[in-house]
């Protein structure tokens, strides 16, 4: 019994199968409680009014942004150096949940910023990490799109991968030194983790939950359309040699 | 190895290889800004170190797909990798013989477009040094994208997706050491930040690029 | 020099083409391969000459003996005739272009640049680079495509001449070069396409086996 | 609804295009998932069929 038994198509999508239930059903329910925990029955911050309630979803999504990427390095090394198919199917799967994630985290934290800061957009350096990760995924999913041969593409896209987080860590040491540079704009970070009162903490970890939850059944269910599409390839690869 | 670089040399600068083009496009860019902004030769000093960087990114990022697409087409690529020299070496030479095309150029001409733009005095020897130091890692960074875009058809727009969220480390440092440079501050860390990026891509890039076209020449 | 390859099956775009192929070369011998179109004759030379790997078996041509010579030419449009040859002999670490050009008849065309040859110019100008690689063994992917009969004679004479002076040579290729060639014919290695029976839930037991 | 004062907009904004976008993405999934399978058996019912 090992880890690698599942990089076997079948006993994945065995395991997957009676997993995917699982992870969906209480994503939805600890989503939906913590939602409407987090919408309905909590109080307002002293400083930032109302608009405090958007922590349950700005944070959990932006986590997962970061924990997608993360995933996917980590599935594309497994695919680059012991070539399991499903791993790389896995890290193609990921990527667009994790693209939505960064839109999620964007769109809401300008949405935040709106009325924190008095602008829909600044070149905050969390919000513009955030904006050059979102162009990461573009060019990732792009780079599934264009290649045909699929081990190729997965190959392509595993290297893209590796040498995408490499700068997208050098990005953000970059930004963090670009903003707090000359420009004194750095101000409009708002401390997150301090100013959070304590009545917000358990429907925020009752949404970064669901949100986790949300991303594996999410994976495993994309996971499993791509192994099947993959073999649907391959069976019609085989129908015309035969 | 020189044979090689010697080779692309020559070959960029017979008729239609595209040599010059970067700096015309340069040229474009640095005089159209004006006419997007306003003539204000205030304005105009503020953003001139960012928009000689921009241009110059822009420039380079033009000539990019024709860096291995075209020796992919006509063979040369196939040969190459089956040739003695090291497949890494061969994405070096190449990549440096791009930047002696496009970007040595561009760090000529930068001094006089700056003129257009109206950069600040003490600006002019810290736009050239950065965008001396900096444009190595364009070329090479550029390689990257060029090898992992190499097998496909059209790869041109798909070579620019990947390649420019690639570049922002080195446009931040880059643009960020000429700013400080043109307000008359010390732009010496920015400037290291961007010596390391550009050694950095020199000592890793090659490999994953080399990496990259043997997998798209299976 | 004896090279042996041994049971190698290759793979076009992750699909087994050919299976099994095993034959040996030995200095002063020269391989004809044939098969009907698509059979992976392109693939096995790749695969030969290292371009792309092997799903299974041996071969101890070693890749710094090969030289490769594909549909291509690999020639730059814009350099001449000496300077395209000149290039290839400098990557390969050779001086002597002259041989080149004149077992190839290209000594009149040394100064034009290779836009302007023909076809079967250019051809000669591809195949001639394989004398200044220096290497003993040529892999050729349809060498005579677009030769006229005098210039396929001038091939022959060369390949004649490489494996009088210890080469050897694999050549895929339709038609009768006049050279005392041993045929290998791949029809009996197409790779067998799997069939085995599929259950319902659809995938085999193996690892890969469900994608290949 | 609760009493949003101010940034009602704002943080109904929020989790609306929040929302919507999870949907989204959970509805493009399963819908892909759906055209897979049934994709998938098709040709397996064919090859079975053909033998």
């Amino acid at each position: 019994m090992s880890l690698w038994e599942y990089a076997n198509p079948k006993k994945f999508m065995q395991t997957s199968g009676w997993l995917l239930p699982i992870f969906a059903v209480s994503s939805a329910v600890m989503l939906t409680v913590g939602l409407v925990w987090g919408f309905f029955f909590t109080a307002d911050d002293y400083r930032q009014g109302s608009t405090v309630k958007i922590i349950f979803l700005h944070v959990p999504a932006a986590l997962m942004a970061i924990n997608a990427w993360f995933m996917m390095l980590v599935t594309s090394l497994i695919w680059l150096i012991r070539r399991h198919h499903v791993s790389a199917l896995a890290a193609k799967a990921a990527a667009p949940i994790g693209m939505v994630m960064t839109l999620i985290a964007l769109v809401t934290g300008a949405v935040w910023g709106q009325p924190m800061w008095g602008t829909w957009w600044a070149w905050d350096p969390r919000l513009t990490s955030f904006l050059i990760l979102f162009l990461f995924y573009l060019g990732y999913i792009a780079m599934w799109a264009s290649v045909e041969n699929p081990d190729t593409a997965a190959d392509l896209t595993s290297v893209l991968c590796l040498v995408g987080s490499v700068f997208a860590v050098l990005s953000r040491y970059a930004v963090n030194f670009w903003n707090q540079g000359l420009h004194q704009g750095a101000t409009f970070s708002v401390d997150r983790e301090t100013n959070i009162h304590s009545s917000y903490y358990l429907p925020a970890y009752l949404c970064m939950a669901g949100f986790v939850a949300l991303f594996i059944a999410l994976v495993l269910l994309r996971t499993r359309t791509e192994i099947r599409k993959r073999r649907l390839q391959a069976l019609l690869v085989r129908e015309r040699l035969a | 190895m020189i044979a090689l670089f010697l080779r692309d040399l020559r070959q960029a600068t017979r008729a239609g290889g595209g040599f010059g083009l970067g700096v015309a496009f340069f040229l474009i860019v640095v005089v159209l800004v004006p006419f997007g902004v306003g003539p204000e030769s205030e304005i105009l000093a503020t953003i001139a170190p960012g928009i000689l960087w921009v241009g110059a990114l822009l420039s380079c990022l033009l000539s990019l797909d024709r860096l291995l697409a075209l020796d992919y087409e006509d063979g040369s690529l196939d040969l190459l990798a089956t040739a003695p020299i090291p497949l890494e070496a061969v994405v070096v030479i190449k990549a440096l013989a791009h930047w002696v095309v496009t970007s040595v150029p561009l760090v000529i001409v930068a001094p006089m477009l700056g003129v257009l733009l109206n950069l600040p005095g003490g600006a002019y020897g810290w736009v050239v040094i950065t965008l001396l130091v900096g444009t190595p890692a364009l070329s090479i960074i550029g390689a990257f994208g060029a090898a992992l875009t190499v097998g496909l058809k059209r790869g041109g727009l798909l070579l620019s997706l990947l390649v420019l969220p690639l570049y922002v480390p080195t446009l931040i440092f880059g643009a960020e050491a000429a700013r400080r440079g043109a307000d008359g501050l010390d732009g010496t860390t920015p400037l290291l930040m961007l010596a390391g990026i550009t050694l950095a891509s020199l000592a890793l890039l090659p490999f994953a690029a080399a990496w990259v076209i043997r997998i798209n020449l299976r | 020099m004896q090279f042996q390859v041994s049971d190698l099956c290759c793979t076009r775009a992750g699909v087994p083409v050919l299976e099994n192929v095993s034959f040996s070369l030995s200095s002063g011998q020269v391989i004809a391969l044939r098969g009907p179109n698509g059979i992976g004759k392109t693939t096995l030379l790749r695969t030969l000459a290292g371009l792309q790997p092997a799903q299974a078996g041996t071969s101890n041509l070693a890749i710094d003996q090969i030289a490769y010579g594909a549909h291509a030419d690999g020639l730059k449009a814009t350099l001449t005739v000496v300077e395209n040859l000149q290039f290839w002999a400098a990557i390969y670490g050779t001086t002597d272009i002259s041989t080149a050009l004149s077992t190839f008849d290209l000594e009149n065309l040394t100064a034009r640049q290779a836009q302007n040859l023909s076809a079967g110019q250019k051809r000669r100008l591809g195949l001639a680079r394989l004398l200044v690689t220096g290497r003993p063994v040529w892999i050729l992917d349809e060498p005579t495509v677009s030769l006229d009969a005098a210039s396929v004679a001038l091939f022959a004479n060369a390949v004649r001449t490489h494996c009088d002076n210890g080469g050897c040579a694999l050549i895929a290729s339709h038609i009768d070069l006049g050279l005392k060639a041993e045929v290998l014919d791949l029809t009996p290695y197409r790779a067998r396409p799997r069939t085995q029976a599929t259950d319902l839930s659809g995938f085999d037991d193996d690892q890969d086996g469900a994608f290949l | 609804m609760p009493d949003l004062g101010k940034y009602t907009v704002e943080v109904s904004m929020a989790y609306g295009v929040s929302l919507i976008l999870i949907f989204l993405l959970v509805g493009v999934s399963i819908l892909q998932a759906r055209r897979a399978r049934r994709a998938l058996l098709e040709i397996e019912e064919r090859r079975k069929s053909d033998g």
